[in-house]
C-alpha cells in the first residue's frame, strides 16, 4: 500500500507530468484560459491516459515483447491512442455539446498531447506491473489535471492585471509557468521513483 | 494559404513559427534545450521527419478519410520516426547516443501532426515537402536559440558536446562564457525552460514590432 | 463501394497499417544485425573502462554469470578472464543520489581492489551531482587501486560524514551515493568472493540482442 | 462658481489608509528584529542588507523608467523597499553582495513587475528571488554561519567584512549549520532526531535568536513581536499566521508523537527556520494570498501543512518559501470559491427564502 | 515469419481501428446543426439588409458558414455583435469598433409632403401619417435601421441622436491613470 | 432589548458636531423659487400651470401620472415667472424642467385638502389619499414616492413599521434636529402610518451617537405601547433598510424581496413626521430641514428651506463659503450627489448640502489594488468589491454581474476605506448603468422584432385580403372597382 501511495505522491507532485516530465505542454498553454474549460481538459486526458496506459500495457506483454516486436512499439501504441481518443471525442460531441465546444480543437490534439504517450512509454521503461502502471498513470493524470486546473486559476487572475504590452499573453503564461515549476521543485526528493 | 516557397520559408522561419508563433512543440522545447546541442540535434531529427511525413500525408491525401485521418497522420509520423530512429541507432550511432532518448517524443509533438492537418492535407507534395522542411528548420533554430540562452546562463557554456551530434570537425564551436560558478543552475532546471521561452517570444515580439508589425497575441489556437 | 461504410474507413487504415508495417520490419530486417553490432560494441565500451584491457584474453560481454541475489532478476556479472582463469569481474551498482538511483559500472580486481567504475546513468543535477561523470571530472577515478581495507571500511564515507573522499562543494548527497554504492559493491565481493572468481561450468551466456 | 463636475462619485470622505502607510508599518514592525540581527551577524549583514534594499529599490525604478511610468508614486510605496528587506532577512547573513543584487532582480523584474508591478503578481516577489536563488546557487545559499555580533572579539571587523561580502569568501571556522539543515544533514546519515537536537542550542536560545541562521530566522521573538505589533494596528489579521503555525505545530506534533526519532517536535518547528517571518510577514502578503478570511484561513493551512511536508520529506531544508509560493498558486482557485455569502442569498448563491411571518 | 507477424497484427489493428471509428462516426453523428437557427434568433429580425444579405436568415446562414463576421448586423450594435461571438465561440475586438450612438429618424415638418413612401419601407410600422399630411416618426419605435431616408424625395428624415436624459445617464468608467 | 450584527461597514469620521447644536431654523424667503418636475423616483409629474399665473400657498401645480409618482406644490404665494429647464441637482449637470415661481411675500395658503379628524381609525385609503395628494416622498434620500410604500400592507400580513433614524450619513444632523424638535411629530405620522399599513408594532431605530434625540423620543413614545424606540449601533451604512431590519429583528431579507417580505415596512423619521402634517392639516410637501454643513462652509446650520430654494440661497444664510471648496455635495458624503453648480435648487430629497474642503474629501491619486481585501471584509452585501472592479476595468461586465454587482447598494464603504483610492463605487455605478442600457437596447431589440413581426403579418394578411378581394371581384362582374387609397395603418402594397 505504502508503495503505491509514494507511487502516486510521486507521479502527482514530485515528477509532475507538465512542470516536471514536460508532458503535455501544448494544451498546458492552450486551454487553460478558464477554470472550467482546464478541469474538462483534465478530465478528458485522465480518462484517454489511463485506458490507454492499460491497453498500452497490455499491447506490450502480449503482443510487442513476446513476439520481438520492440521496434513497432511507438506505431502501435499511438494506434492505440488514437483510437482511444477519437472514441472519446466522438462520445463528448454526442453527450455533451458544450463540453466539446469549448474543448474546440484540443480533443483530437489529446492524441498528440504527449502525456499520453510519454506516460505509456515510462510505463514501459518502468518495467511496471499491470497494477503499478495503472496507478501511475492515473496518479500522473490527476498530476497533469491539477497542474491544469491551478495555472488555469492563476491566468484567470493574469487576464484582470495590467500585464506590460509586450509580455501580455503567451510570454507571460511562460514565465508564470515557470514560477510554477519552481515552487513544485519544493517537493523534490519527496520520493525518487 | 502560402503563396511561393518564399512565404513557406518564411513562415516557417519567423512569422509563423512553430514554437515562438504558434507555441506548438512546446514539450521538445522544454525538455530538450538544457543546451544548445541537444536542442539543434532535436530540432533536426524533427526536420527531417516532418518534411517526409509532410510529402507522405500529401502524396496520399486522396485515400485518406475523414473518420481516420488522424490515426493516419500519426501512423506515417511514427512510422517515420521509427525509421529514423532505427537508420540512426545503426548507422550513426554517436549522435543516435546523444539523442537516442528523445526520438520516439518525436512521435507525439504536436507540430508535425498540425502541419499535417493545416497544410499538407490540402497542399500539394512539394510545397508540404518544402513547408516540413521550413517549419522543422524554425524548430531547430527556436530549440538552439532556447538551449543556447539556457545553456549559457545556466552553465556558462555554448554548444558543450556539439562534436558528439555533427562531429569532430565541430568541436570549435564549443565555448565556455563564463565559469561554471556562475552558472544559475535554475536556468537548466525546468523553470529555466518556461523562463527562456517566455523570454524568446518577447524577443520575437520586439524584433517584430522594431520592424512595424503588431504584437501576435496567441499561438495557434487562439481563435 | 460505399466511402462511407465502417469495412472502407477500416480499410483504409488497415492498408496504410499494412504499408507502413511492410516499410517498418523491412527497416527493421536492415538495420537489426547493425544495431546488435553496436549494442556490443557501447557494452565492450563501457567494460573497457573498469577492465583493463591487460588482464583479459576473453570477451567480458560475452562471458557473463548470471547470480541469484536479492532482486528478482539476478545480477549479471562479466568476467574477464587471462588463460581461463578469472582475473576480474565488473558489475552494475547502484546508490541513492539526491533525485534518484545512480546506475554505476564497478569493475573488482581478482584481489578485491577496484579496477575501475564508471557512471551509468543517473539523474542528479548538472552542475552539481554531475561531477560523478568521467566526462565532467576525474573525480570518479580515485577509487581505482583501492579495496576495502584500503581504506578500512569505516573510513568508505565521504569527508562530511567522517569518511576520507571529498564531496563535491555544495553537493554531498550525491558522493554519498556513489561511496556507498561502492563500498557496497565491494562487500558484496567478498561475501561471494568464491562464486564470482571460480565460476561453475554451466556458464549461462547471456544473449545479446 | 464651477466646481469639478461628475468626475467620480461618491464617497467624497475617505480614511486615512494609504498604501504607502501600511507598507511603512510593516517595515516598522521590521525594525527591531532587524537591528538586533544586524547587530548579531556584524558587519557583513548589514552590507548584504544595504545591498539588498537599494538593488530592490533600484530595479524597481529601473522598470519603472523602462515602461515609461512616473517614478514618484510608485517608488515611494515602499513595497519595493519592503520586498528588498524581507529577501534580505532570507538571505543567508553572510552571503555574497551578487546574491542581493540578483535577488532584487528576480523579485522585483521578475516577480513583480514583469506582471504589471505592485498589486499584479502572482507569487510572493520576495520568495520567488528566495527560491530561485536556492535553487540556482545552493552553495551559497546554504553556507549559514554562527552569530558573532558586531564589536565582539572574533568577530570580522568593517574591512573583513568588505572581504566577506564583496569579495565573497568566508573564511574557515565561522560556518555552521542552520537547525533545520542540522537535523535533515543527520537523518540523511542515519542519525536520529534526538541525536542532532541534542547538539542544537535549547529553545529558549533558538527564541532568542542565539544561532545560525538568517536574519529572520533566528530572533523569532522580536518577529512575533512585529508581527502582533501589525495585528494590533489592524494591518493583518490572525487569521494567517494561526492557521499557519497551528497547522505546523499540530502536524509536527502528530509526527513526532508517532516517530520521535524520525520527526521533530511542534515547538521546534514553529521555531525554527523562517517559520514566525513566514506567518507573520509573508504568508500575510495582501497581493499574493486570498482576500476573504475564509480563504486566508485554508492558505495559512496550506502553508503550515507544506511547510511541515517539504521540512520533513523533501530534499530542500526550507519549507516556507516554497509552501508560500504552492499556496500563492492555488490562491485564484482559494478566492473564487471562498467568496462571502451575498447579503440575502444562501452561500450557494440563490435567494434566501423568506422568514418572518410564520 | 516474424515479418509476417509484424505486418499482420498491425494490419488487423488497423482494420479493426478503423471499423470502429467509421461506425462510431456514423452512430454518433450530430444530426443537425441548431446553430443557424440560434443565431437567426439572436438578430434583430428586422429584415433590413444593412448586413449586404437579403434578410436576417440570410445573414444567419452566413453566419453559420463562417462567410460573415459577427459584427454583421449594423443595427444590432455590440450587443447583437458580442451575443452572436459568443455563440459562434469566437472572440472579437469590438473595442475600435465605432458604434454610432443610439439614434431615431425624425421627419422635419416643414419638409414632409405627405407622399407616404418612407412609410412603406418601415418594417416596424413606426411612421404615422395619411395621404398629403404631415408625417411622424413614433421614436419609441424606429430601430435606426435608416431604410426610409432614401426615399424620401425631400430629404425631410434625419437620423438623430437619442438624447441622454436624467434617466438614462449613468456614470462613466473611471480613467485608468496609473 | 436584543440587536443583531449586520455585516461589514465603517465608523467614517462623522463631523456631526459640525450642525448637531444648531435648531432649525427657517430659510427667509428667497426672491425665486424653481420646483423641478420630476423631484422623485418614477414618472414626471404633468404641468397644471402656466407663466404669469397667480399660485398660492400649497397649490397644486404639477400632477402625479401613472402609479409611480407625486404631484409638485407651489411652497409659497406668488406668481410663475415662467416653465423653463435649469439644471438639475444631479451629477450628470442635465437639465429639467422647472417651474420658476416669484414669491409675492403674502404666504396666502390655497384651499387645503379636509384633514382626517382621528385618522388613527381612518380608513387607511383616506390616510393614502391624503399622503398621494401631499406629495410626499421618502426623505431618507431614494424620494421614492410614500404612498406607494403605504400600500405594501394590503398585499401582505406586516408585523411593524420600522422608522429609520440612523442618519449614519456623517455631516447630517436634519433627522437628528427633527426627532429632537418635534418628537411628537415624528411619533404621530409613525403611528399613522402603521395604522395605514396595518402594522402592529412601530420601531424606532436611532443610532446611539444621537443620545438627545434618543432621549426626546424615548420620552414622547413612552405614552404609546406600541412603540419602540431602540438605540442601533454607531456603523454605517446602519440606515440601510434591510441592514436596519436586519439589526433591529436578526431577519435578512431575501435577495430581489422586499423588507416587507420578511413583515416590516420602513420608513424615515422625517418621511413621518410630513406624513403627520398631512394628514392631520392637510398641508402637502413643500418645505423640508436640510443640513448646510462642510468645513468650506462659514457657519453650519439645519436650515428649514421651500422645495425650490436656490442652494446659494442656502450657503448665504449660513454665512457663504471659506475658500473655494474640493466637493459641493448634495445629500451625504457617503452617498451624494456632486453638485455642478451653487445654482441648483432644493428638491424634496435634499437632506444635507456639504461643502467640502480637500482636507475632509480625503481624495487621492487611484493606485492598483493591493489585494488587501479590506473592501471585501467591510462590504455590507457580501460582494467582492475587488474582482467586480477588475471585471469592469476589463470590460467585461458579464463577469461583474454574475459577481452580484446590481446587488450593491452604492453606500461607498468599500471606496472610502480602499487604501489605493480606487474609485470602486464609480465602477460599480458605471457597470449599473451599462447593464441596465444593455437591458434597454435588448427590450428594445424584442419590441422591433415584435413590431416586425406584427408588419410581415399584417402584410400578408393585406395580401391575402387582396387576392380574395380580386377574386370576388372577377366574380361580381362590372361593380365599379373600389376607390383605392391607401391608408396610414394599411398599406396597399404587399
Ligand atoms: C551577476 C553575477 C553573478 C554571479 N554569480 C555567481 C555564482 O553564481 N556563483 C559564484 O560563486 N559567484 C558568482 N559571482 C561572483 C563572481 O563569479 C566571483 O568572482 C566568484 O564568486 C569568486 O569565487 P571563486 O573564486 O571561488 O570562483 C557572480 C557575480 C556576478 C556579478
Ligand atoms: C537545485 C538543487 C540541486 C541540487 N542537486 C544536488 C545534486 O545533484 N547532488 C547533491 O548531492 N546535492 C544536490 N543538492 C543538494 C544541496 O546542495 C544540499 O544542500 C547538499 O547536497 C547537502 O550537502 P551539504 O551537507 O554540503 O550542505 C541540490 C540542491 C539544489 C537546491
Ligand atoms: C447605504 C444606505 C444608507 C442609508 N442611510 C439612511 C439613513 O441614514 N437614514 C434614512 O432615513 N435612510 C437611509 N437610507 C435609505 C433607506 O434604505 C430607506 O430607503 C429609507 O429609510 C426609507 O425611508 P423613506 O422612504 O421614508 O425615505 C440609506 C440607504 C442606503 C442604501
Ligand atoms: C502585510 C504585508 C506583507 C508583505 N509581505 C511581502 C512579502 O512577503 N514579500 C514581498 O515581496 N512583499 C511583501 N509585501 C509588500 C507588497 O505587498 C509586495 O511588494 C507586493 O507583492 C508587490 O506586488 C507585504 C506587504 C504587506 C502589507
Ligand atoms: S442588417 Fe441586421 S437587421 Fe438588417 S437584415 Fe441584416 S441582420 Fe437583419
Ligand atoms: S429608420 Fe425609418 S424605416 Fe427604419 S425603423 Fe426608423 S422610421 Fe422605420
Ligand atoms: S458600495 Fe457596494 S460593493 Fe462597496 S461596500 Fe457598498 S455595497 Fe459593497
Ligand atoms: S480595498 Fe482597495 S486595495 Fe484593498 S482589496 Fe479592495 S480594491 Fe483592492
Ligand atoms: S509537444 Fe505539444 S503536447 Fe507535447
Amino acid at each position: 500500500m505504502q508503495e503505491y501511495l509514494l507511487l502516486m505522491v510521486g507521479a502527482i507532485l514530485v515528477n509532475n507530468v507538465i512542470l516536471a516530465r514536460f508532458l503535455g505542454l501544448c494544451s498546458f498553454m492552450g486551454v487553460t484560459t478558464r477554470v472550467d474549460t482546464a478541469m474538462g481538459m483534465g478530465l478528458a486526458t485522465t480518462f484517454v491516459i489511463t485506458v490507454s496506459s492499460m491497453l498500452n500495457w497490455a499491447a506490450q506483454a502480449y503482443l510487442l515483447e513476446p513476439f520481438g516486436l520492440g521496434y513497432l512499439r511507438t506505431v502501435v501504441f499511438i494506434l492505440v491512442i488514437a483510437g482511444a481518443v477519437q472514441f472519446t471525442e466522438m462520445t463528448v460531441r454526442k453527450v455533451s455539446p458544450p463540453l466539446f465546444q469549448m474543448l474546440g480543437i484540443y480533443l483530437p490534439l489529446i492524441t498528440t498531447n504527449c502525456a499520453v504517450l510519454g506516460v505509456a512509454l515510462l510505463l514501459i521503461e518502468g518495467r511496471m506491473s499491470f497494477i503499478e502502471s495503472t496507478v501511475f498513470a492515473f496518479a500522473s493524470s490527476i498530476g497533469y489535471s491539477l497542474v491544469m486546473v491551478i495555472f488555469a486559476g492563476l491566468r484567470e487572475r493574469l487576464a484582470l492585471a495590467e500585464i506590460p504590452r509586450l509580455f501580455a499573453g503567451p510570454p507571460i503564461g511562460f514565465i508564470t509557468a515557470g514560477l510554477l515549476a519552481l515552487a513544485f521543485m519544493g517537493f523534490s526528493g519527496i520520493s525518487t521513483v | 494559404m502560402a503563396t511561393g516557397y518564399g512565404r513557406i520559408a518564411r513562415d516557417g522561419l519567423w512569422d509563423n513559427n512553430g514554437v515562438l508563433a504558434m507555441l506548438l512543440g512546446m514539450c521538445p522545447t522544454m525538455a530538450m534545450t538544457t543546451s544548445a546541442t541537444n536542442g539543434l540535434g532535436m530540432g533536426l531529427a524533427t526536420a527531417v521527419v516532418m518534411a517526409a511525413s509532410g510529402g507522405l500525408v500529401a502524396t496520399f491525401r486522396g485515400y485518406i478519410t475523414q473518420e481516420v485521418r488522424i490515426p493516419v497522420y500519426i501512423l506515417i509520423v511514427a512510422a517515420m520516426v521509427t525509421v529514423v530512429d532505427l537508420t540512426m541507432n545503426a548507422y550513426m550511432h554517436d549522435l543516435y547516443k546523444v539523442l537516442g532518448l528523445f526520438i520516439p517524443l518525436i512521435v507525439s509533438n504536436c507540430l508535425p501532426l498540425a502541419r499535417l492537418e493545416s497544410f499538407a492535407s490540402k497542399e500539394p507534395v512539394l510545397p508540404s515537402l518544402a513547408d516540413g522542411v521550413f517549419m522543422g528548420l524554425g524548430f531547430t533554430l527556436a530549440l538552439t536559440a532556447i538551449g543556447a540562452v539556457r545553456e549559457i546562463l545556466g552553465a556558462g557554456t555554448l554548444f558543450a558536446d556539439a562534436s558528439l551530434l555533427l562531429g569532430p570537425a565541430f568541436s570549435f564551436m564549443e565555448v565556455r562564457v563564463m565559469p561554471e560558478s556562475m552558472g544559475t543552475l535554475m536556468m537548466i532546471l525546468p523553470p529555466g525552460g518556461f523562463l527562456v521561452t517566455g523570454f524568446l517570444v518577447v524577443g520575437k515580439r520586439m524584433i517584430d514590432v522594431a520592424g512595424g508589425k503588431a504584437i501576435q497575441m496567441g499561438g495557434a489556437h487562439a481563435v | 463501394m460505399n466511402k462511407n461504410s465502417s469495412l472502407y474507413h477500416g480499410l483504409v487504415l488497415g492498408a496504410f497499417c499494412l504499408g507502413f508495417g511492410l516499410l517498418l520490419a523491412v527497416t527493421d530486417a536492415l538495420t537489426a544485425k547493425d544495431i546488435a553490432a553496436r549494442a556490443m560494441e557501447d557494452r565492450q565500451n563501457s567494460l573497457a573502462a573498469v577492465i583493463p584491457d591487460a588482464i583479459h584474453d576473453n570477451n567480458p560481454v560475452v562471458d557473463t554469470i548470471l547470480l541469484d541475489v536479492a532482486k528478482d532478476e539476478g545480477l549479471t556479472v562479466y568476467l574477464a578472464k587471462k588463460d581461463g582463469l578469472v582475473t576480474g569481474v565488473a558489475y552494475e551498482v547502484s546508490g541513492i543520489g539526491y533525485a534518484g538511483r545512480i546506475k554505476l559500472m564497478l569493475g573488482v580486481g581478482a584481489d578485491g581492489r577496484v579496477l575501475g567504475v564508471r557512471a551509468l546513468a543517473h539523474k542528479e543535477t548538472p552542475g552539481l551531482g554531475d561531477k560523478i561523470e568521467i566526462k565532467k571530472g576525474d573525480w570518479i577515478e580515485r577509487f581505482t587501486g583501492l579495496g576495502l581495507g584500503n581504506p578500512p571500511i569505516e573510513k568508505w564515507k565521504v569527508k562530511k560524514d567522517g569518511g576520507q573522499f571529498d564531496q563535491f562543494s555544495g553537493a554531498t548527497i550525491t558522493p554519498r551515493g556513489v561511496v556507498g554504492a561502492i563500498r557496497e559493491g565491494l562487500v558484496f565481493f567478498d561475501a561471494r568472493k568464491q562464486e564470482l572468481t571460480q565460476p561453475q561450468p554451466p556458464q549461462k551466456v547471456n544473449e545479446v540482442r | 462658481m464651477m466646481i469639478e463636475t461628475a468626475t467620480t462619485s461618491a464617497p467624497y470622505t475617505h480614511s486615512a489608509a494609504s498604501v504607502q502607510k501600511t507598507m511603512t508599518t510593516v517595515i516598522l514592525a521590521l525594525v527591531p528584529a532587524t537591528a538586533f540581527n544586524l547587530y548579531l551577524f556584524g558587519w557583513p549583514a548589514v552590507f548584504l542588507f544595504a545591498v539588498t534594499v537599494g538593488a530592490c529599490a533600484a530595479m524597481e525604478g529601473l522598470a519603472l523608467l523602462i515602461s515609461g511610468r512616473r517614478l514618484m508614486p510608485t517608488l515611494g510605496d515602499g513595497s519595493a523597499v519592503l520586498t528588498g528587506w524581507l529577501l534580505a532577512m532570507t538571505l543567508p547573513p553572510w552571503a555574497p553582495w551578487w546574491t542581493g543584487v540578483l535577488g532584487a532582480v528576480f523579485a522585483i523584474l521578475l516577480g513583480k513587475q514583469i506582471f504589471g508591478g505592485l498589486g499584479q503578481n502572482l507569487f510572493n516577489p520576495a520568495m520567488v528571488a528566495r527560491v530561485a536563488l536556492l535553487v540556482s546557487f545552493p552553495v551559497a545559499m546554504t553556507s549559514w554561519v554562527a552569530p558573532h555580533p558586531l564589536f565582539w572579539t572574533g568577530t570580522p571587523g568593517f574591512l573583513d567584512a568588505l572581504a566577506i561580502t564583496f569579495g565573497g569568501q568566508i573564511p574557515d571556522g565561522y560556518s555552521a549549520a542552520t537547525a533545520l539543515g542540522l537535523v535533515k544533514t543527520g537523518l540523511s546519515m542515519g542519525q536520529t532526531v534526538s541525536q542532532s537536537v541534542g547538539q542544537l542550542p535549547d529553545l529558549m536560545d533558538m527564541g532568542l535568536g542565539l544561532r545560525a541562521g538568517s536574519l529572520g530566522e533566528t530572533s523569532a521573538l522580536l518577529i512575533l513581536g512585529g508581527g502582533l505589533f501589525l495585528i494590533w494596528k489592524k494591518v493583518i489579521t490572525w487569521h494567517v499566521p494561526a492557521a499557519m503555525l497551528g497547522t505546523l505545530f499540530v502536524a509536527a506534533t502528530l509526527g513526532h508523537l508517532a516517530n520521535p526519532e524520525r520527526f521533530t517536535d511542534g515547538a521546534f518547528q514553529i521555531l525554527s527556520g523562517a517559520a514566525f517571518l513566514g506567518a507573520f510577514f509573508i504568508a500575510t502578503d495582501y497581493v499574493t494570498s486570498p482576500v476573504s478570511k475564509t480563504g486566508q484561513l485554508i492558505f495559512g493551512f496550506g502553508v503550515g501543512l507544506l511547510t511541515w511536508i517539504i521540512r520533513s520529506f523533501a530534499g530542500y531544508p526550507e519549507g516556507v518559501a516554497f509552501a508560500v509560493l504552492l499556496m500563492n498558486s492555488l490562491t485564484p482557485i482559494i478566492d473564487q470559491y471562498t467568496r462571502p455569502r451575498r447579503f440575502g442569498r444562501t452561500r450557494r448563491g440563490e435567494p434566501l427564502a423568506p422568514q418572518g411571518d410564520k | 515469419m516474424f515479418l509476417l507477424l509484424a505486418v499482420g497484427s498491425l494490419t488487423i489493428i488497423g482494420v479493426v481501428l478503423g471499423g470502429i471509428l467509421g461506425t462510431a462516426a456514423r452512430l454518433l453523428a450530430v444530426k443537425v446543426d441548431p446553430l443557424e437557427a440560434d443565431l437567426q434568433a439572436l438578430l434583430p429580425g428586422s429584415q433590413c439588409g444593412q448586413c449586404g444579405y437579403v434578410g436576417c436568415a440570410q445573414a444567419a446562414k452566413a453566419l453559420a458558414a463562417g462567410d460573415a463576421a459577427a459584427t454583421v448586423c449594423p443595427p444590432g450594435g455590440k450587443a447583437t455583435a458580442e451575443a452572436l461571438a459568443k455563440r459562434l465561440g469566437v472572440s472579437i475586438d469590438l473595442s475600435d469598433h465605432v458604434e454610432r450612438g443610439p439614434e431615431y429618424a425624425a421627419i422635419d415638418e416643414e419638409l414632409c409632403i405627405g407622399c407616404t413612401r418612407c412609410l412603406k419601407e418601415c418594417s416596424v410600422d413606426g411612421i404615422f401619417g395619411a395621404t398629403k399630411q404631415m408625417h411622424t416618426i413614433l421614436a419609441e419605435s424606429c430601430h435606426a435601421c435608416g431604410k426610409c431616408i432614401p426615399v424620401c424625395p425631400t430629404e425631410a428624415i434625419t437620423m438623430r441622436p437619442i438624447p441622454v436624459t436624467l434617466g438614462t445617464w449613468h456614470w462613466p468608467k473611471p480613467a485608468t491613470a496609473h | 432589548m436584543k440587536l443583531f450584527a449586520i455585516r461589514g461597514g465603517i465608523h467614517p469620521e462623522y463631523r456631526k458636531e459640525l450642525a448637531s447644536d444648531k435648531a432649525i431654523t427657517a430659510l427667509p424667503m428667497p426672491q425665486r423659487l424653481r420646483i423641478l418636475l420630476h423631484q422623485h423616483i418614477g414618472a414626471p409629474a404633468r404641468l397644471l400651470v402656466a407663466a404669469g399665473e397667480r399660485v398660492l400657498k400649497g397649490q397644486m401645480i404639477a400632477q402625479g401620472q401613472g402609479p409611480v409618482s407625486a404631484p409638485a406644490h407651489a411652497p409659497t404665494s406668488g406668481y410663475i415667472e415662467s416653465v423653463s429647464e435649469v439644471t438639475a441637482p444631479h451629477a450628470s449637470g442635465l437639465s429639467q424642467t422647472a417651474v420658476v415661481l416669484v414669491p409675492d411675500g403674502k404666504e396666502e395658503w390655497a384651499p387645503l385638502p379636509t384633514p382626517l379628524a382621528d385618522p388613527l381609525t381612518a380608513e387607511p385609503q383616506a390616510i393614502r389619499d391624503l399622503v398621494a395628494q401631499a406629495g410626499i416622498v421618502g426623505m431618507g434620500g431614494a424620494a421614492f414616492p410614500s404612498v406607494v410604500k403605504l400600500h405594501l400592507g394590503t398585499q401582505r400580513k406586516l408585523e411593524m413599521l420600522v422608522l429609520n433614524g440612523a442618519e449614519c450619513e456623517p455631516y447630517l444632523t436634519c433627522d437628528d434636529r427633527v426627532m429632537r424638535e418635534h418628537p411628537d411629530e415624528v411619533i404621530d405620522g409613525a403611528r399613522i402610518m402603521a395604522h395605514a399599513l396595518g402594522a402592529p408594532l412601530v420601531i424606532i431605530g436611532i443610532e446611539d451617537n444621537k443620545p438627545e434625540a434618543l432621549e426626546a423620543m424615548t420620552r414622547e413614545a413612552a405614552a404609546f405601547p406600541e412603540v419602540q424606540v431602540r438605540p442601533v449601533p454607531v456603523q454605517y451604512p446602519m440606515g440601510s433598510e434591510r441592514h436596519l431590519v436586519q439589526a433591529l429583528t436578526g431577519r435578512e431579507t431575501p435577495a430581489a424581496k422586499l423588507t416587507a417580505d420578511i413583515g416590516a415596512v420602513v420608513h424615515n423619521v422625517a418621511t413621518a413626521q410630513a406624513i403627520h402634517h398631512a394628514v392631520r392639516f392637510g398641508r402637502p410637501l413643500i418645505e423640508r430641514v436640510v443640513t448646510v454643513s462642510g468645513r468650506a462652509v462659514r457657519e453650519p446650520r439645519n436650515i428649514l428651506a421651500p422645495i425650490g430654494a436656490p442652494v446659494t440661497a442656502l450657503i448665504d444664510f449660513c454665512g457663504g463659503l471659506v475658500g473655494v471648496p474640493a466637493r459641493l455635495v448634495q445629500g451625504g458624503p457617503m452617498m451624494g450627489q456632486p453638485l455642478p453648480s451653487l445654482d441648483v435648487p432644493v428638491i424634496k430629497g435634499t437632506s444635507g448640502i456639504l461643502a467640502l474642503n480637500a482636507e475632509e474629501t480625503g481624495e487621492a491619486e487611484p493606485g492598483p489594488c493591493i489585494r488587501c481585501g479590506t473592501c471585501v471584509a467591510i462590504c455590507p452585501c457580501g460582494l467582492v468589491p475587488l474582482e467586480m472592479a477588475a471585471f469592469i476595468r476589463t470590460d467585461n461586465l458579464d463577469g461583474a454581474n454574475n459577481l452580484g454587482v446590481t446587488e450593491c447598494l452604492s453606500c461607498g464603504s468599500c471606496s472610502w476605506a480602499c487604501p489605493s483610492h480606487i474609485p470602486l463605487v464609480q465602477y460599480f455605478n458605471y457597470a449599473k448603468g451599462m447593464l441596465k442600457t444593455k437591458e434597454r437596447d435588448r427590450a428594445k431589440h424584442e419590441r422591433t422584432k415584435t413590431l416586425t413581426e406584427a408588419h410581415r403579418d399584417r402584410l400578408e394578411r393585406a395580401a391575402a385580403a387582396k387576392a380574395a378581394a380580386a377574386a370576388a371581384k372577377a366574380t361580381t362582374k362590372g361593380t365599379p372597382p373600389a376607390a383605392r387609397q391607401p391608408r396610414a395603418e394599411e398599406p396597399a402594397e404587399a
